[in-house]
């Protein structure tokens, strides 16, 4: 098959959806540290006008057009803002998980300092993972990409303790590294191809290139650039080291921006710039099975040995977000169902892990796994949600994660790559080992009699600090259980991979 | 109407100059401010003219060249003067606040600060090389002059040292204009590339002359006297030192090189330029990481990106051109909101050390914003004017292979975050309790003060050259060198 | 006729320079500042008379020959002020006498 | 070889002997007196060259006016902060000058070798001198065809006068150190002179347009009448810019603007000179300017005051 | 050998002995007489080298030399008045010693 370019109609809606969040990340940070108030309604109001606006996107393309915005960056190369069944897929999640964890941030935050330019930064970080979901093609992704690194880097240094600022640090020198070449890629990319749009199937199938190497060098770099933010080994290190962040940039960066705004580039790099069968007859393809593979045994390896829960749960993500990247790879409708898939299950279900991990050290002082025993007495509710989370990231039917290894797994089958449902098989089975423990003690052990620390915020902010949880816990058996009937993430991938594999 | 603008554009400024050397302090705001605001119309006119198709010209005194001197205004040098009138806009925008027109220090820094748009102006428009000379001068001593304003001794010296090596470098010039002028019998630039014929007589005269500019634009090996002569300074006078004086020369350089320089018509001149260039990104880069003063450590920057500008000479296409000239103006716009964020910064804390920023983004955080935003465009990250400059240079030399300038450019940014990104960790750090008592003599200013609105609103508008590249872009093509084609 | 005017001038112009090598060669050699302004002053002005009387035989022109004396007089002028000046000061600094020097 | 060329030789010899004395030597006051004379050397120089103009501005300019401010700026400075020596190994610099100064003779000499071209600019401006109305074409260069440069060069001199009142900072004016003026000599000069520079001054001026001279050399002699009124006290600084002196200060530039931009508004093309009236504006205008001017920058003061008041 | 040729070569000197003791001199006085030097001889190059219209020496040369005379002093003043400042603020006569680091 070859790829044609697609029918887009000029609208404004990307760019409005875009800038939503932008406008009111500068509102929030002019309004200044004292207007709580006011900046909590604008937080929120932002958050659902921007659901909103992308529900109404979804209408449209469900209704078969792709609304578009473009304008010239430089001469010759335009941003293009646009929303096809791809972009809605990610924005979708990224909407609805922004809501939920500007509700989170709130109350977490609710007596730290500098939180106008908290929120400020929060809004901006969303707009840019915002417009990473509506790119039309490479360079404004680029650009997006990289106004994200900028935005979360001071979410990542908030605290401004030495440790934090190291963490800033250390996030630079691998995103900024990596977007070093990502650029040289999409330089080389334009020199040899000319401008492109994305286009399903794949862009470069459109010229008739004869550039193995070249092409064989900008994918590489290309793929570097995006393997940073999505932790790919051995370019994972910033991550659990930004672990030091507050815990709602923690959600946002592993399950909602930063982590999967890299396994998104990766998604659109194999699909809509190479095409699926240009990567694989490059040779390209069985590279990034084998290191989203290595990743994830790794990850997974590397969990097992920590004590401290955010470090856990990091490295958990550096082996989870992987198995987007292998579904990819490996190939076939199936398995890139099952990739596309975990872009949304991983977010709903790490972020879940996530808002409760920061909930037991804010209320509890809890932050290693051995001061877990016996939480479920105190925080049912926060217990319950990271429990149903966990059994879901082991792969436990019928909960979401079971979704996505299934189909990952059937579609290896199909295409003959056993050996990738071994490395799915040992992942589950370390998956196992490190998150049944955890759930193992927080339910069968017995309370401690003082707890490490924590406070007691009032009853509003507990509530805060707890919904969202059982709001993405409940998503995790919804997507789980409801994943046959029509507009779940899993039909919707479904439609998606249509248009990538014949 | 088109060629009568051109002459605005310098008497404007010069006769607010004047009158407010004459007239008594209270006027001087409006005088200056009708000074540098009336250019704005009549760039705004001549810019409509040349878009239009027209090269504005007009022979002084009705003697064109080679008798005369005439002004004449292409996209190039108009891309300049909006560069200037934009900087010396906001920051006059600062330097109000910061020279208030009654103070001692008002009065001496208002006439010479008209005096130094209207000679930038009068540069921009001319062609002849002895005027160039006579412009070049003024610009160098009002920078001097201005540079000691504040009187302290560190500031002097780097006057001083600034003054010698300037006039040196005019001297160069100047021998080199002699030399021309004998060989051509015009002074005229465009005349001077037509008659110059090739040969080493030619070469030599011309490399005379690019040296003494080279100095006075402080390319590195020759750029000793810039990094005191811009940290010393006061703030407004150090913006708009990196962000106009150091580029008149390199305009000039660019302007001989590509519309007379048909006897350097050989790789290696081109290709030395171009190393100097990227010697100058790295080394001005690496000096700037280790820089423990703030205004030292944009100063730096300024040498690391001037060298950008040198890589046109061996790229030597439309492309390159394209990105060079967009370079200066984003770098212009971006470092003059760096320097009035890092003197504001300095008014504050008493100090520029970079250890006493610790914590400052909680105290400042509009200026803290803004050199963080004018850092995104010094560092060539999107969205901004460096970015797209960035993309197109990049664009450029890969298309013309040349890996080497590829490495320097990515690797350039790459250092540049390293400095930019040092500065704002330090702000956003939190202060340990024992440094957070409130040294003496901060006066802490309101957020939104003058001074912070000049520097954040340039920092916006380098963000905002990012986005709205197109029509910048249109009228450098109308600019371009001979034999370069858009 | 023409010859004999350009001999009286060459002439004058000649001694005009002998003047002007004695007093150099005094203020080079003698031993003091007031010997030394002496030898200079006196001997100079005689020689800047000479040269211009001569030149203004060679000139031949009334005019020109106006000028020439215009010249000698601002010259004279000069001298003496400074002379005068240099004189003064070195007195007042207390600049030693040669010649009483010997005397002891 | 001519008796001329043998004079010139001389004369050159000099010039370098005095330029390498000058920057090398050990007395740094001598060396300014040295300088003066070189400049006078060059003075002289400028006349075998055949460019009389040229003479009379290096004299009075380049030679007297640069001196007495060196010598003004040594006595400020002190004698005490006498050099230390040149740098000890000179090595590198020599070869540099060595190379810079052969580089400017052979560009100089293949230059005079290269056929004059037809259309020279002095050629250009020989044939349009008449329509100007001046008989002197170097005056002619300077108001009209280039009248742009020397409307600039009245703002160097004008921001070396803001510069230098800068820099001045709060401090009070120099301490002039002045002559007694009580001795019989020097208050007869001062009565002999100062009419007839002023004199000269306004010859010097009016003779430019047609022969040589012109506002820089009237504005040179009576720079030189300021200075001695300075020296003499007769003049006294002040730290106070009076507005009599700011605006005669700025009126040579504010005389051109006037002037070139006001054919702007007559339909001329900027610069032009609509009038002989104006020529003659301009010249005194700029002569009186750079005349205090530089009187200023001489006694490195904001004002003058005469002794009475 | 013509009277041309002799002062190009003489400036040539000029001008190189100019170059030397503005790098070489310590006292920035004399660094002030050596470009003071320099700039005689750029001048006397000037005229030189423009050739000589049947009128003398090329008027456009000679307007331009009398401007750079004017600039030259204009510019020795000024920094004649920055000199005598920085001298009386640190007591130092040259710009060899270590930058002071003052804020």
């Amino acid at each position: 098959m070859t790829p044609v370019a697609i029918e887009t109609t000029l609208h404004p809606l990307p760019l409005v959806v875009v800038l939503v969040s932008l406008f009111a990340g500068l509102a929030i940070a002019v309004l200044g540290e004292h207007q709580q108030r006011l900046r909590t309604v604008l937080n929120l109001a932002a958050a659902v006008v921007k659901l909103a606006l992308v529900l109404w996107i979804a209408i449209l393309v469900v209704g078969g057009s792709v609304p578009e915005f473009r304008f010239a960056l430089v001469p010759g190369f335009d941003l293009v803002l646009r929303a096809d069944s791809v972009s809605v897929l990610f924005a979708s999640l990224s909407a609805a998980l922004w809501l939920v964890t500007t509700v989170y941030a709130i109350a977490y935050l609710h007596r730290s300092s500098n939180r106008a330019r908290f929120f400020g930064f929060f809004s901006i970080c969303v707009t840019a993972t915002m417009g990473i979901a509506m790119a039309g093609n490479l360079l404004t992704f680029f650009v997006f990409y990289e106004l994200l690194t900028l935005a979360t880097w001071p979410l990542v240094v908030h605290t401004g303790s030495r440790a934090a600022v190291r963490a800033g640090r250390t996030y630079l020198v691998y995103t900024l590294g990596g977007s070093a070449l990502f650029l040289l890629g999409l330089i080389w990319l334009y020199a040899l191809a000319g401008p492109q749009d994305f286009i399903a199937g794949g862009s470069l199938a459109l010229v008739d290139l004869d550039e193995t190497r070249a092409l064989q060098a900008i994918f590489v770099l290309v793929a570097i650039g995006m393997g940073v933010k999505a932790a790919i080994v051995p370019l994972h290190a910033w991550l659990p080291r930004a672990m030091v962040a507050p815990a709602p940039v923690s959600a946002l960066l592993h399950a909602v921006a930063v982590v999967k705004a890299g396994a998104f580039g990766l998604v659109r790099l194999v699909e809509d710039v190479f095409g699926a069968s240009l990567t694989s007859d490059l040779g390209l393809a069985q590279a990034l099975a084998v290191a989203a593979s290595i990743t994830i045994v790794y990850g997974s390896i590397v969990a097992l040995l920590q004590d401290d829960l955010k470090k856990l749960l990091a490295y958990s993500t550096v082996s989870q977000v992987s198995y987007i990247a292998l579904g990819i790879a490996v190939g076939g409708a199936l398995a890139t169902v099952g990739g596309m898939v975990h872009l949304v299950h991983q977010g709903v279900m790490k972020i879940t892990m996530f808002f409760c991990a920061g909930t037991f050290a804010t209320l509890l002082g809890v932050t290693r796994i051995d001061q877990l025993d016996g939480l479920a007495r105190r925080l049912p509710w926060s217990a319950g949600a990271f429990s149903v989370a966990a059994l879901g990231m082991i792969g436990l039917p019928p909960l979401a994660g079971f979704v996505s290894k299934w189909y990952l797994g059937a579609g290896a089958v199909a295409t003959g790559q056993l050996w990738v449902v071994g490395v799915l098989v040992a992942s589950t089975l370390l998956n196992a080992a490190y998150f049944l423990p955890l759930i193992a003690r927080m339910w069968l052990r017995p309370a401690p009699e003082r707890w490490p620390g924590g406070t007691t915020p009032s009853r509003l902010v507990v509530f805060g600090l707890v919904a969202p949880a059982l709001f993405t816990a409940f998503c995790t058996i919804a997507f789980g259980v409801l994943a046959g009937s029509s507009y779940s993430p899993l039909d919707w991938a479904t439609e998606i991979v249509r248009g990538y594999v014949p | 109407m088109a060629p009568d603008a051109l002459a605005v554009l310098v008497f404007a400024p010069l006769v607010a100059a004047l009158a407010v050397i004459v007239a008594p302090p209270r006027a001087t705001t409006a005088l200056a401010l009708a000074g540098i605001a009336l250019t704005a119309p009549a760039l705004w006119v001549v810019t409509a003219a040349v878009l239009g198709g027209e090269v504005v010209e007009v022979a002084l005194a009705g003697a064109a060249p080679p008798l005369g001197i005439a002004w004449r205004a292409d996209g190039f040098s108009l891309t300049m003067a909006w560069l200037t009138f934009v900087v010396v806009a906001f920051v006059s925008l600062h330097a109000l606040a910061s020279f208030p027109s009654t103070s001692d220090a008002g009065r001496r820094f208002w006439p010479m600060w008209l005096i130094l748009v209207a000679s930038v102006y009068a540069l921009f428009l001319s062609a002849d090389l002895f005027n160039l000379y006579v412009t070049l001068e003024l610009v160098t001593l009002t920078a001097v002059a201005m540079i000691a304003i504040g009187g302290a001794p560190a500031a002097m010296r780097a006057a001083m040292r600034y003054l010698l090596l300037g006039l040196m470098a005019s001297l160069f010039y100047l021998l080199a204009t002699a030399l021309l002028y004998g060989q051509t019998g015009t002074l005229d630039l465009y005349q001077v590339g037509e008659r110059l014929g090739e040969g080493a007589l030619a070469t030599t005269a011309l490399a005379l002359m690019i040296t003494g500019l080279l100095v006075k634009s402080a390319i590195v090996p020759l750029h000793v006297w810039l990094p005191a002569a811009h940290g010393k300074a006061p703030g407004p006078v150090s913006a708009v030192l990196s962000a106009l004086v150091v580029k008149v020369t390199l305009y000039i350089l660019i302007r001989l090189w590509f519309w007379a320089g048909g006897a350097l018509d050989d790789g290696l001149a081109a290709f030395v330029l171009g190393l100097l260039g990227a010697v100058a990104i790295v080394y001005g880069s690496i000096a700037a990481i280790v820089q423990t003063r703030l205004k030292m450590l944009v100063a730096y920057s300024t040498v690391a990106q001037l060298g950008y500008v040198m890589l046109l000479f061996p790229l030597a296409s439309t492309a390159a051109f394209r990105a060079v000239t967009f370079h200066v103006l984003a770098h212009g716009v971006a470092k003059a909101a760096m320097f009035l964020a890092a003197a504001n910064l300095l008014a504050a804390l008493g100090s520029d050390r970079l250890q006493r920023l610790v914590g400052a983004d909680q105290r400042y955080p509009v200026n803290v914003l803004a050199f963080a935003l004018a850092g995104v465009s010094i560092m060539g990250l999107p969205p901004s004017g460096g970015f797209v400059a960035k993309w197109m240079l990049l664009e450029a030399a890969w298309q013309s292979q040349g890996w080497g300038w590829v490495a320097v450019i990515s690797a350039g940014s790459l250092l540049a975050a390293v400095y930019v990104f040092r500065v704002v960790a330090l702000a956003y750090a939190q202060p340990r309790p024992a440094s957070s008592v409130r040294r003496p003599g901060t006066t802490p200013r309101g957020r939104f003060g003058a001074t912070s609105v000049a520097a954040l609103a340039l920092a916006v508008l380098a963000i905002v050259l990012g986005i709205a590249s197109a029509p910048v872009l249109s009228l450098i093509d109308l600019g371009l060198p001979p034999g370069m084609a858009p | 006729m023409n010859g004999a005017i350009e001999t009286v001038g060459l002439v004058l112009v000649i001694a005009g320079c002998v003047f002007y090598a004695a007093g150099t060669i005094g203020l080079l050699r003698f031993p003091d500042v007031y010997s030394r302004l002496h030898a200079l002053t006196k001997a100079d002005n005689q020689g800047l008379l000479l040269v211009c009387l001569g030149l203004a035989v060679l000139a031949g022109s009334v005019q020109v020959a106006f000028l020439l004396i215009v010249v000698w007089s601002v010259g004279l002028v000069a001298a003496a002020v400074s002379a005068h000046l240099i004189a003064r000061h070195a007195r007042h600094a207390g600049e030693p006498h040669a010649s009483r020097e010997t005397e002891r | 070889m001519t008796v001329g060329v043998v004079v010139d030789m001389m004369l050159g010899l000099a010039l370098v002997a005095l330029s390498l004395r000058v920057v090398t030597g050990g007395s740094l006051f001598r060396d300014i007196v040295l300088f003066i004379l070189f400049g006078l050397l060059v003075a002289l120089s400028w006349a075998r060259l055949g460019a009389p103009d040229l003479a009379l501005a290096e004299a009075a300019i380049g030679a007297g006016l640069t001196g007495a401010l060196m010598l003004m700026a040594y006595r400020s400075i002190g004698a005490d902060t006498e050099e230390r020596p040149v740098r000890r190994r000179p090595g590198v610099a020599l070869v540099v000058a060595v190379l810079t100064g052969s580089l400017v003779a052979v560009i100089g000499l293949a230059a005079l070798g290269i056929e004059r071209v037809p259309d020279a600019a002095g050629d250009a401006v020989l044939e349009a001198l008449p329509g100007t109305g001046l008989g002197n074409a170097v005056t002619g260069v300077l108001l009209v065809f280039r009248g742009l440069d020397t409307m600039l060069e009245m703002a160097v001199l004008l921001v070396a006068l803001l510069g230098a009142w800068t820099v001045l900072g709060d401090a009070r004016p120099g301490r002039v150190h002045r002559v007694d003026r009580r001795t019989p000599l020097v208050g007869s000069l001062l009565t002999v002179v100062a009419p007839i520079t002023l004199l000269v001054a306004v010859h010097l001026l009016l003779a430019g347009t047609d022969a040589p001279g012109g506002a820089f050399q009237a504005c040179a002699v009576l720079t030189g009448c300021g200075v001695l009124m300075v020296l003499t006290g007769t003049l006294r600084p002040t730290a106070v810019a009076g507005f009599a002196t700011r605006l005669l200060v700025v009126a040579g530039l504010a005389a051109f603007v006037l002037v070139g931009a006001g054919a702007g508004f007559v339909g001329h093309a900027p610069m032009t000179l609509t009038g002989t009236w104006a020529v003659y504006l301009i010249e005194t205008a700029m002569m009186l300017s750079i005349a205090l001017t530089m009187t200023l920058l001489f006694a490195r003061a904001r004002g003058l005051r005469g002794e009475g008041s | 050998m013509s009277t041309e040729v002799v002062y190009v070569l003489a400036a040539s000197a000029v001008f190189g002995a100019g170059v030397y003791g503005l790098i070489v001199a310590n006292h920035l006085m004399r660094k002030l007489l050596a470009l003071n030097v320099m700039s005689s001889a750029v001048f006397v190059t000037m005229l030189t080298v423009a050739g000589t219209t049947p009128e003398g020496p090329d008027p456009v040369a000679q307007a331009l030399v009398l401007t750079g005379i004017v600039i030259a002093v204009a510019a020795t003043a000024f920094a004649l008045a920055l000199l005598v400042r920085l001298v009386q603020e640190t007591g130092l006569v040259s710009l060899r010693a270590k930058d002071d680091d003052g804020a």
